[in-house]
C-alpha cells in the first residue's frame, strides 16, 4: 500500500468522492486555484473545474450558509474552514440551520454536508490558530463529530462524511498532517511513510462514523483520547512502562460509547486526554458517562489531562500543551489511588 | 490643538410616536406609471436610480398605467384577487384561534398580501423560495391546502411537520417553499446557495430570498449580498419592508442610506423599488427579476416598500410603540382594495360579487378550519406523539438517542 | 420588603446601576423606547435619555461588537440579547474577542461587559424560543456565567456582574420572569408576590459572583440546578418525601466547588438538572467535577436529568422538559443504587 | 413551458495566473490633481462619484497637484519618509528573523508602507486605531519604540504581550492602537463602538476602523457599516486594497461592485478612493475624514488602492498563485520611491542623503534588535513565564484557575 500524509490523504478522499459522485463541490477560502493553505484541496480544481471546487470571499457564514442552501438543493458539499479558530461567523448556520433542518422540516429537506477544519496547537499558532473547539460541536443535536488521527483513518471517515446524509464536522489535528506527534516537541519529527497508518489504500473506502480504535491493549488503565492525544497517550503509556489501553475515539457523536464501557470495565481507571479548555470540554462528557456506565468498576475518578481555561498561549506553547509528563502522571495518579 | 466641539450620539427616531398626528403630507411619491422599464440585461451602473424611487402601476383611478403593467389577463387578477382574500381571512381566523387559546402563537399578513400573493405567480415549478414568517401568500397562491397550513399552526395529528416547529414556520418542499428558520436571516445566503447549486447543476431553476426590513442588519443578509454578486447566482432577492421591526422603525436599521435597495449598488446588483402594495406593480417586478435570474444574468435586489397594518406577532401589543392611525394614513393604500377597485374600474368585477367572494372565501377558510381541527389543536385532540420528537434528528437514531427514548418511557 | 417580578427587579438592578455610574450604557434590540419585549429595561430610555438607553439593528453581533469597543473605550455597557437562541451570530464576538481582550493585550485593554439573555423553555416557545445556551459559554475562558432562579438574587447579581471588570453572561430563565414554576404546568401560575424571594430590598446591593445557595438542606441526596429547574428540584423532592439537599449554582463560571463537594460528601448521592440539551451540555461537566472531587463519598453514580438530544419541540414542550416526574425517578434511581 | 438555456455558475478569474503576462495598459487611473474636493458637510448623494474614481496627489513628474495636496511642510514628509523607510527596514530584519528560527511567524508591509504611516500623522493623541497585522506604521509613525515590536515578536522576555499573542499582533493602548485580533474582521464594528462610546461621553476622540480587501467579506463589516452609518459614529472606516487575501484575488470579494468603496453608498456613508501608494494623497484624504468624524458629521468609508508586494505572511510562497512579475507592472509604483522622487524634485532631498538615511534606519533598527534580542527570541533566552499564562484571563483568578495553576506546577 503507498504511504501518504494526512493531507493527502484527505485530498485522496475529496477526490474520490468527487469523482465518484458529481454532486459532491468543495470550496472555501483558497481551496480553488491554490488548493488550501495546508493543500488539502490541491489539484481539484484543476480536475474537475472552477464550478465543483472554487474559492470563496473570506465569510465563514457565507460558505457554510450557501453551503446548507446547496445542501437543501440536493449536492453534496465539503467545505473548508481555514483553521477552526475561525468557524464562530458560521457557527449559527451550523447550530441553528444545518443541525435542524432535517428535523424542522420533518425530513422534507436534509443537509448532507461536511464541514472540515484544522484544529489543536503544537505549531506556535498562538489563540487563533490552535483551538479544539469540538464541544461546541458535540453540545449540539444533529451534528456528527468526527476526529481522525491518522492518514488512513483520515480518508476512510472523510469519504464516509462526504456519503453521510446529515451535517459532519471534520476535524483535523493540524498537527498531525505531516507526521504523528506525541507531544516531544524537542525530538525529531517522524514522517507518516514510517508510521504503519501512514499506509493508505488505494481508490474507494469508506470508515463507519461511530467506531472508536484501540490503539494500545493494557490492563492497568484506559485512556480516552482522540486526535494528536493519541500518540501523546502512547507515548506516556511506553516511558512509564505503564499498561494502559488507549482508545482513539475516532467519532466523538455518535460515540462508541460499547468500546469505551467495556474497557474501562475492565481496567477500572480512565484517564481523558484533549487538548481543549478544560471546563465544558469534550472530556467532561467522557468523564459523565465513564462514571455513570462504569461506576462500580471504578477504582479511582476518572482523571482529565486537558489544555488549562487560558486561551491558548504563543510563547507558552509547550506549558499548555497537554503533554506526555502531564498525562504519565495522570496515569499515575488514577494507579496510586486506592 | 484646536478647541473640539464635544461629540454627540445621534439615535434615529420615527417621525411619530403616540400621542402625535401621524402626516404623510411630505412624502412624495412617484405617480403610478413614471418610472422606466429597462430591459432585463440592462447594465446596473444604468440603472441605478430604481433603487431611489418607487415603480407604481395602479394609479388612485384605479388604472393600470406605464411600462411595468404586464398583460395580466383578467382571470389572473381576480385570482390573485382571491389569493389576497384567502390569506387575508386565513390570518383574521388563525389570529382567532390563538385567542381562544387554540394554539401558541401567530403572525398575520395585514395589509402585505400583495406581495407573496403576486411574487409567486411569477415563478415556475421547481423555483424556491426561503420565506420569512409573512410570506404565506406564496403558499396559498401556489395551491398549497389551507387546512395542513392549519394543521401546522395547531401543532396537530396533520401537522406535517410533526408538532415540532413553532406556528406558521410551514415547509413544503414540493411547493418550493423552504423550511422557515426563526433565526432571522439565516435563509438569505441559504437562497444564494441553493440557487448556485442550481447553477453548478446546469438547471434552470431559480430561487427566492426573503427578508425583513429590520433583518437586513443580519450577518446573513451582507453573505448573501457577497456571494450573490460575485457568483452572479440565480437569485432574487427580497426585501420586505414594512416600517417596523417588532417596535423598532425602519429607520434604526436603514441608518442614513436613502432606501434599502440601495444596499445593493455596492455589490453591482441591479436594485429595484417597488409599491408593495400594488399586485400590478409587484407582479411586474418581480417577473423582471425572475426573468434575470432565469437568464443567467445574475441577482436582482427588491425592495417591496408596504406596512405592518397588525402587530407584529401575537405577543405584540404595536400601540405601545407607534400611533393607532398611522396604518390609516398610510398613502399607499391596502392591496386588496386597490386590486379590487382595478378590477371594477376594469368592468371585471363589482362590489356585490366582491362580498359575496368575501362569504365564499370565508366559508372555505371555516370549512378548512374545522376540518384542521377534527386533527385536534395544541392542547386538545390528536397530536403527534413523543415518539416523533425523537425522529429525524439524524436520517438514522445513532444509540444515544434511542437510549434517551428508552429512557422517557416513550 | 417590596415584592417585583423578576422582570421588574432586572429592570431595577439596571435602573440602579445606571444612576450610580453614568458609564452604564443600556441597548438591544427594542429594549429603548419600547423597554424590551419581555420590559426588562421599560423606563430606562425615559430617565437616562436616548444616549445611554437605545433600539439597536437586528444584528447581535452589532450590539455585542459594538459594546466590546465601548467597553474598551472605558463605558459598561449592559446590553439584551433579545432571546438566547439568537447569541449565536454575536458567538465570535463574545469567544473570540469579549472573552480574550485583557489576556491577548496583557490588560491594556478589558471588557467590562454584560450581555443579558432570556434562556430555558416552557413557554412553548419552539425550538428558537426555548434553548439553554450556556455549555456554550461555560467553556469559554475568560467568561462568566450566571443563571439567576428569583427576583432578588438577579438584582443582586445583576448588579454585581454590571460592576465586574470582565464580561458576564447573564441569562434569565423566561419561565421564571413572572412567578416560580415547578414544571407542573398544568397547575396554576404562582405569581412572585406570593414567594419569599420575591422580595426585593431596594437601593443598591450587588451579590458576589460565585456563590451557590443551598435552596433546601438535605441529608438523602444532593440536587445540583440553577434556574427554572431549582424549583422543579424542590417540587421533585417535595413530593416524593426524598430528603434532597437542593443547591441552586447561581453562577456556573467560576462555580462554587466548595459548597457542591461539601454536600456531597455528606449525602454521597447526586442528581445534576438542567434543560439543555445533554451531551456536553454543563451537567456534564458537574458529573465530571462531583466524581472527581466526592469519589470515595459517592454511592451511587452521578446522575444528569436533561433536555433530549433533540432540538426543542414546540408541540412535545412536555416531554421534553425535565420536569417532576423525570426529576423524581432519578432521586429514586440514585438511591436504589447500592 | 419555454425551452429554457441551463444556468452556469460564474466564478471570476484573476486576469492572470503564473504562465501569463501581466499588462495594466488597459487599466485607466485618473491623473494626479483630477479629482475635486468636497466640503467635508458635503451631502453623501452628491459625492458618490469618489467611490468610482482614484484620488492621487503625485504625479508622475513627482509633483503635488490638486486639490487633496495640503500643505505639508517638508520636515513633515520628511518625516514620513523616514517613518516608511523604518517601516521597511524593520520588516526586512524581522523576516530574516523568523527565516533564521528566532520567531514562529512574521508579517510584512512591503509596497503599502504609505498607507498607515500617512494615516497616523492625521490623528490626534487619545484617538484609536482598531487595526489589522498590516498597519504596523501606525505604530512607527506614531514614535512607538520598535525595540517593544521586536520583543512582541520574538514573545521574550521584554514582551509587553507577555508571550501571548502571535508575532505582529501587536497592542499598545496608550498609543491608539487597539490589541490586534488574529480573526478577520472582529475590530471593524469595535472602532464603531468605540467611536459611539465616544461621542455618547461628550469626548473628542475618533476611532479609526481597518479592515483588508478580503475581510471585507466578514460579517463585521457590514454591522460596522449598519451601526456607524445608524448613529452616526464618529468613526473613518479604512479598507486596504492590496489586492490579494492569501491567494485569492480582489474580485472574489468585491464580485460585481466596481469598487469596495461603493460599498458605503447603500448606507449614506460617504466613500473615497484613494491611490494608497501616494503618501500626499493618503494624507489629504485621511485628514478629510479624520475632520469629518471629529466634527460629529459622521462615518467616512476610505479604500486604499495598494498592492500586496510580499507573501501573505512567512507561511506562503506567492508564485504558486500570482505571476513574480505581478508587482513590478503594479501601475502605482513604490510608495517610498514616489515620496523620494517629489522631495528631490523639491529640492529638500538627494539620492546622497536618501542612501544615507537608508544606513541610519538601517542601523537604528540593527541597534533595536540587538537590544530586542538581549531579551531574548521564541526559542533561546529570556522568555515570558509560565506564570503569565494563568494571569489576565480574569481579572481576579478565579479558584479553578488557581487549581489548575498549582496542578501546572508553576
Ligand atoms: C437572529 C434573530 N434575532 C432576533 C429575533 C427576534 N425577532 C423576531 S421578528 C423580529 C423583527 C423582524 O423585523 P423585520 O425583519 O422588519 O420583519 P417583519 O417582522 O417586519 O416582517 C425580531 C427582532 C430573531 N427571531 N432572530
Ligand atoms: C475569520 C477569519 N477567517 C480566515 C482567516 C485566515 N486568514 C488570515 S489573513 C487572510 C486573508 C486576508 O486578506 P485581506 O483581508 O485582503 O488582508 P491582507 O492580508 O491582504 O492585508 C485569511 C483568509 C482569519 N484570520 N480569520
Ligand atoms: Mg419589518
Ligand atoms: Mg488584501
Amino acid at each position: 500500500m503507498p504511504h501518504m500524509t494526512m493531507v493527502q490523504a484527505i485530498q485522496n478522499a475529496q477526490d474520490i468522492a468527487m469523482e465518484r459522485d458529481e454532486k459532491v463541490v468543495v470550496f472555501g477560502e483558497d481551496v480553488g486555484y491554490f488548493g488550501g493553505v495546508f493543500r488539502c484541496t490541491a489539484g481539484l480544481q484543476r480536475k474537475y473545474g472552477k464550478t465543483r471546487c472554487f474559492d470563496t470571499p473570506i465569510s465563514e457564514l457565507g460558505i457554510v450558509g450557501a453551503a446548507v442552501g446547496m445542501a437543501a438543493y440536493g449536492l453534496r458539499p465539503c467545505v473548508e474552514i481555514q483553521f477552526a479558530d475561525y468557524m464562530y461567523p458560521a457557527y449559527d448556520q451550523i447550530v441553528s440551520e444545518a443541525a435542524r433542518l432535517r428535523y424542522r422540516s420533518a425530513g422534507q429537506f436534509t443537509c448532507p454536508l461536511v464541514i472540515r477544519m484544522p484544529t489543536g496547537g503544537g505549531i506556535f499558532g498562538g489563540q487563533t490558530h490552535s483551538q479544539s473547539p469540538e464541544a461546541l460541536f458535540t453540545h449540539v443535536a444533529g451534528l456528527k463529530t468526527v476526529v481522525p488521527s491518522n492518514p488512513a483513518d483520515a480518508k476512510g471517515l472523510l469519504i464516509a462524511a462526504i456519503e453521510d446524509p446529515d451535517p459532519v464536522i471534520f476535524l483535523e489535528p493540524k498537527r498531525l498532517y505531516n507526521g504523528p506527534f506525541d507531544g516531544h516537541h524537542e525530538r525529531p519529527i517522524t514522517p507518516w511513510k514510517n508510521h504503519q497508518l501512514g499506509e493508505v489504500a488505494e481508490g474507494f473506502y469508506a470508515l463507519p462514523l461511530g467506531q472508536a480504535a484501540i490503539r494500545r491493549e493494557g490492563a492497568a488503565l484506559t485512556v480516552l483520547a482522540y486526535g494528536t492525544m493519541v500518540y501523546v497517550a502512547l507515548s506516556a503509556a511506553e516511558e512509564t512502562g505503564i499498561d494502559a489501553e488507549v482508545i482513539d475515539l475516532r467519532t466523538l457523536v455518535p460515540l462508541d460509547l460499547d468500546t469505551v464501557a467495556a474497557s474501562v470495565r475492565k481496567t477500572g481507571r480512565c484517564v481523558v486526554v484533549h487538548e481543549a479548555t478544560r471546563t465544558s470540554g469534550f472530556g467532561a462528557e467522557l468523564a459523565a458517562l465513564v462514571q455513570r456506565h462504569c461506576f462500580y468498576s471504578l477504582e479511582a475518578p476518572v482523571r482529565r489531562v486537558t489544555g488549562w481555561d487560558t486561551p491558548y498561549p504563543h510563547a507558552q506553547e509547550w506549558d499548555y500543551f497537554p503533554g506526555p509528563e502531564r498525562v504519565a502522571r495522570a496515569f499515575r495518579e488514577v494507579l496510586e489511588a486506592e | 490643538m484646536p478647541e473640539r466641539a464635544p461629540l454627540s450620539l445621534q439615535v434615529p427616531e420615527p417621525e411619530w410616536r403616540p400621542g402625535d398626528t401621524p402626516d404623510y403630507s411630505h412624502v412624495n411619491f412617484p405617480p403610478a406609471g413614471s418610472v422606466d422599464r429597462p430591459p432585463v440585461d440592462a447594465n446596473p451602473r444604468d440603472i441605478r436610480d430604481l433603487a431611489y424611487t418607487i415603480i407604481r402601476v395602479l394609479n388612485r383611478e384605479g388604472q393600470a398605467v406605464g411600462p411595468w403593467a404586464g398583460t395580466p389577463t383578467d382571470d389572473e387578477l381576480l385570482t390573485g384577487l382571491r389569493h389576497m382574500m384567502t390569506l387575508r381571512a386565513f390570518d383574521a381566523r388563525m389570529l382567532q384561534a390563538q385567542r381562544q387559546g387554540k394554539t401558541s402563537f401567530y403572525m398575520q399578513h395585514l395589509g402585505e398580501e400583495a406581495i407573496s400573493c403576486a411574487f409567486r405567480t411569477a415563478l415556475s415549478p421547481g423555483d424556491m423560495n426561503f420565506p420569512t414568517y409573512r410570506q404565506a401568500g406564496l403558499l396559498i397562491a401556489g395551491g398549497y391546502p389551507i387546512k395542513d397550513m392549519m394543521c401546522q399552526v395547531y401543532s396537530n395529528e396533520g401537522d406535517p411537520l410533526k408538532g415540532r416547529q413553532l406556528p406558521v414556520m410551514y415547509s413544503s418542499r414540493k411547493d418550493g417553499f423552504f423550511s422557515i428558520s426563526g433565526n432571522l436571516g439565516t435563509q438569505y445566503i441559504q437562497a444564494v446557495g441553493w440557487a448556485m447549486a442550481s447553477a453548478i447543476s446546469n438547471d434552470t431553476k431559480i430561487a427566492a430570498a426573503w427578508i425583513g426590513d429590520g433583518s437586513t442588519a443580519e450577518n446573513d443578509f451582507h453573505a448573501a449580498l457577497v456571494f450573490a454578486s460575485t457568483y452572479k447566482a440565480p437569485v432574487v432577492l427580497n426585501i420586505v419592508n414594512n416600517q417596523w421591526a417588532i417596535s423598532t422603525f425602519q429607520g434604526i436599521a436603514r441608518g442614513g442610506s436613502g432606501t434599502f435597495a440601495s444596499r445593493g449598488h455596492g455589490f453591482g446588483i441591479p436594485s429595484l423599488r417597488v409599491d408593495g402594495n400594488d399586485y400590478l406593480a409587484v407582479r411586474g417586478v418581480a417577473s423582471w427579476a425572475i426573468e434575470r435570474a432565469r437568464r443567467n444574468l445574475g441577482p436582482t435586489l427588491v425592495e417591496y416598500v408596504t406596512y405592518r397594518v397588525g402587530g407584529h406577532s401575537t405577543s405584540d401589543d404595536p400601540s405601545a410603540y407607534r400611533l393607532k392611525t398611522e396604518s390609516d394614513a398610510w398613502p399607499l393604500g391596502d392591496p386588496i382594495l386597490r386590486l379590487k377597485a382595478h378590477l371594477i374600474v376594469g368592468g371585471v368585477w363589482s362590489e356585490e360579487r366582491h362580498k359575496q367572494a368575501e362569504a365564499e372565501v370565508r366559508d372555505t377558510v371555516i370549512a378548512a378550519q374545522r376540518e384542521a381541527e377534527a386533527l385536534g389543536t395544541l392542547h386538545s385532540g390528536g397530536h403527534p406523539s413523543a415518539r416523533d420528537m425523537f425522529e429525524d434528528v439524524y436520517a438514522t437514531m445513532p444509540p444515544h438517542l434511542i437510549r434517551q427514548r428508552h429512557d422517557a418511557g416513550i
